[in-house]
């Protein structure tokens, strides 16, 4: 068995972070876990994305053209992104920043309203631990526990109250992805 | 009432291309002083610039001119290869620090020193930002960068290079001078020696070059503002800004 | 009088006009433009002196000043 | 100490520091500056020499030195600054000194892009440099790989007193994986006292040169090196098969990350019924010729596929070893572009298409 | 014009002149000096550019910022000095302009010396820089031949947009023969209107670069390049053959300045009533591989002797190429050792000494 | 009558080595002077010196202590890569014109401004000697050589370097000094210098850089005294003597 | 037919410049030449050397070990190349700075007393077209003629007496040659 | 009273310390030696005063001065 995810938004965003939470969750579980960047022109600006793969046996290509889930952080990442979801996948959009859907009708599409949740909890920059409870709490592709027990080492460390300020928006997300009232079927 | 007069515009010598550089960066007002300079000396038609690589590799999309893109460092001799066979076109390098002063030192010592008769605007950053934000030759000193995470330490990676004070010292004719283009003030004395040293060159008296004082926000993880706060405090008493070398001056002291 | 035109699509929101301009003409925009930034807009445009500071400043030529019949030159540029 | 989910870069430069590196010299380059910056870190901590030198030609020559001096070195770099390092691999060799030299390929030529490549694999096994030498050459397609065998290089630099350089794709450099260094074992310190230049307390003074004006003795030096890389090619090839037991009707040839996608490929493949399997060389040099002879002219081997990011270079090593008994195919991709697992499959069942163990 | 009694160095000088180079940038190192000292006289007084570099890496970035004005350039250098021009020869090749680089190879690894050798082969057909790219690649072995050769190189660099090399060992460069420069042609004036950066008056800016963010339009470049050096296969394939018809029992392969010692050596093998003969490579990028078939599969060739001034490069061709299917020996000398005729008799009678048409 | 006292003889640190070096070249005078330097100062059992390529190629074999030899122009890279492993032995480059500022440019600027602890011995005899006399950096206006045969032409090649006074602009503390062995006079200046070079790095104060004026009889087509005459007319009047930097000044002026 | 003679002596002795000449004078003749010099170390001093091989057809090894002829011009020379001389060769010797023989019994030697010809015509330095003088005569690899119309060719351009010198020199080497009442037979 | 020697092997004639000598004490011999010069030689021992400017200028250190007794230093070295 072998699950992948493209998160892609802007640089800035916190994606790449987002995806090495999920490995380190993956890997937590015992899986074999794959996390690849786009490293783009080596300049500023644009957008970024990053590949996790989870599996439970060695991975062979850690390039992976049609991913089984997609997370379109912004419009862009939508646009080129939402024509590779696996047909019967799973692709979540920002909903803040991202007025449209995908026109696809073999996919799950999930709106996540990211910047909006951060923002309510007074934790703008965390849109991306939004979106990861999102992801995590929709996919299943690691469990929930193991994500929650990644955050709480990782940041844990941390000075201050940004362990119980990371789980608060991640929890948001998880919510938000359970209570998706406007998912649409594809 | 009669039509408005636009007193202020894009030079025709700069693309209307939006560039990549980060919000803020001065590498855009650099630019835009170059473009100037061509439009109003009428050199654009018969300009080839050489593109470093660096943040502003890019830059042949940018000049609306002739264009080469060198490799890391060598735009001085790409510059002296053009110059040499088309000495009446107008040859200019744009370079950053870490092209210029780390892997290109040789390049652009000597071709100042052969005294080759084109013009380099040198873009002083103290940073490598096109890699993300390593060490400079002109990093300044307790400056923390990617490759010095404790800060320079003069002690093992030595002070920052005055570049134009260093080829000032050749004693082939030359023009040299340091500005900067953090703030209006400065930028209107950047475009004069910008504009001297590209008129030199038209002259065909001498090697020009114009050392440019910049901020790099993204890398020096400041916000544009207080980066043109942190040159002013910063850099500019270190790296004296002004006249280092005219070709008025007799080579020999 | 003197009219600033800030290009919305082609502006990066760095504020270096905004605090660059002596009359405070320039604001931030609360619009995200094109690119994903919030861009600077005259806001208040009646201030304006046609100084050309703001354009001078402004690494992305995103900064047009216009005026009708004459005007001082406060720098040579 | 629990596996660790690192980037390539970082676990490449932490591998660096478990085989007992004392100095690194290097200038930075995307897609491996990360080394360069993690080691901006860990080398002070170590007690070990960091230095961000002015250019790749004069990072390798620092090495040169610091190896003359007797110690523990290496540098690394991607392909740009890696030919600006081809003087410093021939003097170093010349020198016969142990060194480690590790290229994190993008695609080039010229300044190409920044994204994974194969492009450098002729200059690394052929001769970035002028001279008759040659390098040991390790090709990983994984960060525990990658891990293994950085350690391995400056193990092998001793045992053999010659560079060794480790190549890998940008991928190689750019992807995290959980790597493991319990098992690593640290190269025991060389005993350089008979030639290094540390002063010549006691002793008579040593001199670590590489000009020999009588051309004779020059020669006896290149014959020396010519012993050493023919016993490299006994003692230290290194390859992997998959999916060769029994043989394989179409045999896949790759390296580094490549032959990682061609394992997805074999294994979808072969879930479909093609017979289909993977040679892997390891040591790109010595190459293991012998090795791929062996497989590849099994008589139920009916063709060789290589697949490489790059326009066909280890591809001209598998010509040679295959000694033109096999239907020789290529597959390439270029300027970044990395094989899909489809396109692999893709190409397979063109060849095995006509009735030698394709899908029926 | 008589012949003139030439030095190779002052005769390869005039012949670039001939060829109308405009501009030649360089650095002294022994043994082609004299290829710069001839210039620095002779480039002035046909209104040429010559100008003495810092270093071999400038002296190869000013031919690259030259070509791509539009003039018609190159550069000479030996050993250690190609070994710093291997960033250039891959950007010049990614940016698609001709050029002309000249080795005069001396004696490596490292500094080596000074004496002549081939040991820079697989450097100059297997690339000294990085990324998918060759250059075009022709050996000389007289002075006449290297005055052709090198007039021709400046129509190849056109014909091709790609930089082509010229290799002799030392000697080539050393020796004195009578040159006949009354037969050679002058490529014509290229026209590079359409990328040549003169300034844009009149037309939209040219641009000469050499990066290329996007992976597809890249990808499309590395293949075109390619596709150049499968038309230069096809088309500039150059040898020749000597004693090999009838064919002989044994066939040795050399280029350069070896070839005619095996030259000297086949005369005199026949002579004692052997059957020998020489196939010598003079495109060694294309190599002449089918060619070289045709000649040592035939029936009554029974053994390959390569002769090199190294310890085995072109060798590496020569295995390809065979396919295994004739025994293939070596004989090599290095460190400035030039193999004499009497070497290569007694190597080769070991081989005859077999019964295959040995002397009887 | 007592035995006679030897009061001048070969240092230790120097073998008893016939050197291939031409009749009246100084290279043996400063060969001389740093081998008697290293037995003064106590220092030989712990040096590593060093060899460029260019006529002093084979002083490895010359120097009575551990040398390795550099690729040409490399040697303040080698230099840099064996202090920093061993910091507290003794290093220094012996270098020729063509070596240090034509070649290895880079590496000498860089290897100084760094601030590396060892000390540079920079033969400036206005021509590469070893090659058989071409045109270095440090060639004189009109001095004729085999790639400048109509004599340099400071308009197409620029002015000799003056490599002590451009390294002296670098802001990183050093010594730096410019002295000559034509005569005894001042290879007694010099001998004092590259004493004081040593020392500050002994002390491992910072980096120590002594440019010596040195004759080329050969490749200058003279006598060795008309060479002599020749350093003293033409060479001294231009590379002016003396002290440029002392790490006593501070490091930004 | 091919005829080769290795000149060899100090740097400075103007062996090469012989070789050239000698060279040219094959060519005069219509002859195939190749003139192969030993570059030595990049530096002064030691001995120099040079090859020239006059042939009738294409030459092939410009490498010859076993020359017909040598000329040894000063000692170090002598020891190094006489014994390469081939069976039935000639060896000329600089009898000014050589005062012994080889002991080869199967080779001609002549003494030629270069030096001393050389400054008895007030022309120190043209010791090498006295040797060049004896060779020709001596071997007749090239005739006298080609070679007089070669130094007449090479120096008529010189100012001055160069040429009358010159030839003054050499006419003193064929006599030397000739006349030789010391040459020794193997 | 002073002795200057030279080392008639070592030297290579280039009449460097002949000029230097103060007191004219060297000369050039007239016999070659071992490497073909023809070396220096104390023409006029008797004149030598130990100052050892003959010895500094020499490039290939092939004078060796000893004294009998005291000597003055003209120089520091
Ligand atoms: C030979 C080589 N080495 C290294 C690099 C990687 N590289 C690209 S840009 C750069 C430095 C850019 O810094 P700078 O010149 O200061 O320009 P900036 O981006 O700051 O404007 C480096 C090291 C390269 N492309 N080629
Ligand atoms: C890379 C490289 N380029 C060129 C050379 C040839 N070369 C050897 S020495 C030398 C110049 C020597 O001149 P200098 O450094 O002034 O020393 P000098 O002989 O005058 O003492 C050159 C160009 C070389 N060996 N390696
Ligand atoms: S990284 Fe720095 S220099 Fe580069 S574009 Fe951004 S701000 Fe400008
Ligand atoms: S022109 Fe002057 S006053 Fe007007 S907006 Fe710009 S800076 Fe402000
Ligand atoms: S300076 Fe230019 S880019 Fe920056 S906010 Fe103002 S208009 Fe926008
Ligand atoms: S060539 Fe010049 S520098 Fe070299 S040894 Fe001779 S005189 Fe000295
Ligand atoms: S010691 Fe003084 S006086 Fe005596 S020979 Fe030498 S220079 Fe002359
Ligand atoms: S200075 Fe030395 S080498 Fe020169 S002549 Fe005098 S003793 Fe001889
Ligand atoms: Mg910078
Ligand atoms: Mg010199």
């Amino acid at each position: 068995m072998q699950r992948e995810v493209t998160f892609a938004g802007f640089g800035g965003q916190g994606i790449m972070t987002a995806g090495k939470l999920l490995a380190l969750a993956g890997m937590a579980e015992g899986k074999e876990v794959c996390w690849i960047p786009s490293y783009g022109p080596e300049m500023r600006g644009g957008t970024a994305y990053c590949t996790v793969v989870v599996a439970d046996r060695l991975i062979g290509s850690p390039i992976v053209n049609d991913p089984e889930n997609v997370f379109a952080f912004n419009r862009p990442s939508l646009d080129k992104f939402a024509p590779r979801v696996r047909t019967g996948g799973l692709l979540l959009i920002n909903s803040s920043l991202i007025d449209v859907r995908s026109p696809r009708q073999d996919i799950s599409q999930v709106l996540v309203p990211c910047n909006d949740l951060a923002n309510q909890l007074k934790n703008g920059r965390s849109i991306n631990i939004v979106g990861l409870g999102a992801f995590v709490a929709r996919s299943g592709m690691v469990s929930l526990e193991a994500q929650r027990s990644v955050l709480h080492k990782e940041f844990g460390k941390k000075k201050g109250d940004v362990l119980t300020a990371t789980l608060e928006v991640f929890e948001a997300g998880v919510r938000a992805a359970q209570g998706d009232k406007e998912a649409v079927r594809g | 009432m009669s039509a408005p007069t636009t007193i202020f515009r894009r030079p025709e010598a700069l693309r209307d291309a939006f560039t990549h550089y980060c919000p803020g960066c001065t590498h855009g007002i650099i630019h835009r002083l170059v473009a100037e300079t061509l439009d109003e000396l009428g050199l654009r038609e018969r300009t080839i610039g050489i593109a470093p690589v660096g943040c502003s590799v890019l830059c042949y999309n940018y000049f609306n001119c002739d264009m080469q893109e060198a490799a890391h460092g060598r735009a001085p001799a790409l510059a002296t290869g053009v110059k040499r066979v088309l000495p009446d076109r107008i040859v200019f390098t744009y370079q950053g620090d870490g092209d210029l002063a780390s892997i290109g030192t040789a390049e652009i010592i000597h071709a100042a020193n052969r005294g080759e008769k084109f013009t380099t605007i040198f873009v002083n950053n103290a940073i490598y930002g096109m890699t993300g934000g390593q060490m400079a030759p002109t990093t300044m000193p307790n400056q923390v960068t990617t490759t010095c995470p404790r800060g320079r330490d003069v002690n093992t990676a030595g002070w920052p290079i005055p570049v134009a004070d260093v080829l000032a010292q050749l004693r082939t004719p030359a023009y040299i001078e340091r500005v900067a283009v953090h703030t209006p003030r400065y930028t209107v004395q950047a475009k004069r020696a910008i504009r001297q040293a590209f008129q030199y060159q038209a002259e065909n008296r001498c090697y020009s070059f114009v050392e440019v004082l910049s901020t790099c926000p993204t890398n020096w993880g400041k916000t544009p503002n207080e980066s043109v706060q942190w040159l002013e405090d910063v850099m500019v008493p270190y790296f004296k800004l002004g006249l280092k070398k005219s070709p008025d001056r007799p080579p020999v002291e | 009088m003197p009219r600033v035109q800030v290009d919305r699509d082609r502006c990066k929101g760095c504020e270096l006009c905004v605090r660059a301009c002596p009359q405070k003409v320039l604001g931030i925009s609360p619009r995200i433009n094109f690119k994903g930034y919030f861009p600077a807009e005259p806001a208040r445009p009646e201030l304006c002196l046609g100084c050309r500071i703001c354009a001078v400043t402004c690494p992305d030529v995103a900064i047009e000043i216009a005026v009708h019949g004459c005007r001082y030159n406060y720098f040579d540029y | 100490m629990p596996k660790k989910l690192m980037k390539g870069n970082e676990a490449i430069g932490e591998a660096a520091i478990v085989a007992g590196a004392q100095a690194y010299f290097c200038y930075p380059i995307t897609p491996q500056t990360e080394i360069a910056e993690y080691l901006a870190k860990r080398m002070p901590e170590v007690g070990g020499v960091f230095v961000q030198a002015e250019s790749e030609l004069a990072a390798s020559q620092m090495i040169f030195g610091a190896a003359a001096a007797g110690a523990r070195v290496f540098t690394t770099s991607s392909s740009p600054g890696i030919s600006l390092m081809g003087e410093a691999m021939s003097y170093i060799t010349a020198a016969e000194l142990p060194a480690v030299f590790i290229n994190i390929i993008r695609c080039g030529p010229g300044l190409g892009g920044i994204l994974p490549s194969q492009g450098d694999y002729l200059q690394a096994v052929k001769g970035a440099g002028h001279g008759d030498y040659k390098l040991l050459v390790l090709a990983p397609s994984t960060i525990q790989e990658a891990v293994d065998l950085t350690i391995e290089a400056f193990r092998l630099a001793d045992k053999y007193l010659n560079p060794v350089m480790l190549i890998g794709d940008g991928l190689i450099g750019q992807m995290m994986e959980p790597v493991d260094f319990e098992s690593c074992v640290k190269p025991p310190r060389l005993d350089c006292s008979a030639w290094a230049t540390t002063g010549c307390a006691g002793r008579e003074p040593h001199i670590v040169k590489t000009l020999f004006l009588d051309p004779n003795v020059l020669e006896e030096r290149n014959r020396r090196l010519k012993a050493k890389y023919e016993r490299m090619a006994r003692e230290e090839i290194r390859f992997e098969t998959y999916g060769c037991d029994p043989p394989p009707d179409l045999l896949f040839a790759a390296y580094g990350t490549t032959a990682r996608v061609v394992r997805t490929a074999v294994d979808r493949l072969r879930e479909e019924g093609a017979s289909v399997g993977l040679f892997r060389p390891i040591s790109v040099f010595p190459f293991p010729d012998d090795a791929l002879r062996q497989v590849a002219h099994q008589p139920q081997v009916h063709n060789v596929l290589v697949v490489e990011m790059s326009m066909g270079q280890m591809l001209e090593d598998v010509q040679s070893a295959l000694q033109g008994r096999r239907p020789l195919h290529f597959y390439g991709r270029g300027g970044g572009n990395v094989p899909a697992p489809e396109e692999l499959i893709d190409e397979a069942k063109k060849l095995l298409g006509n009735g030698h163990g394709g899908k029926k």
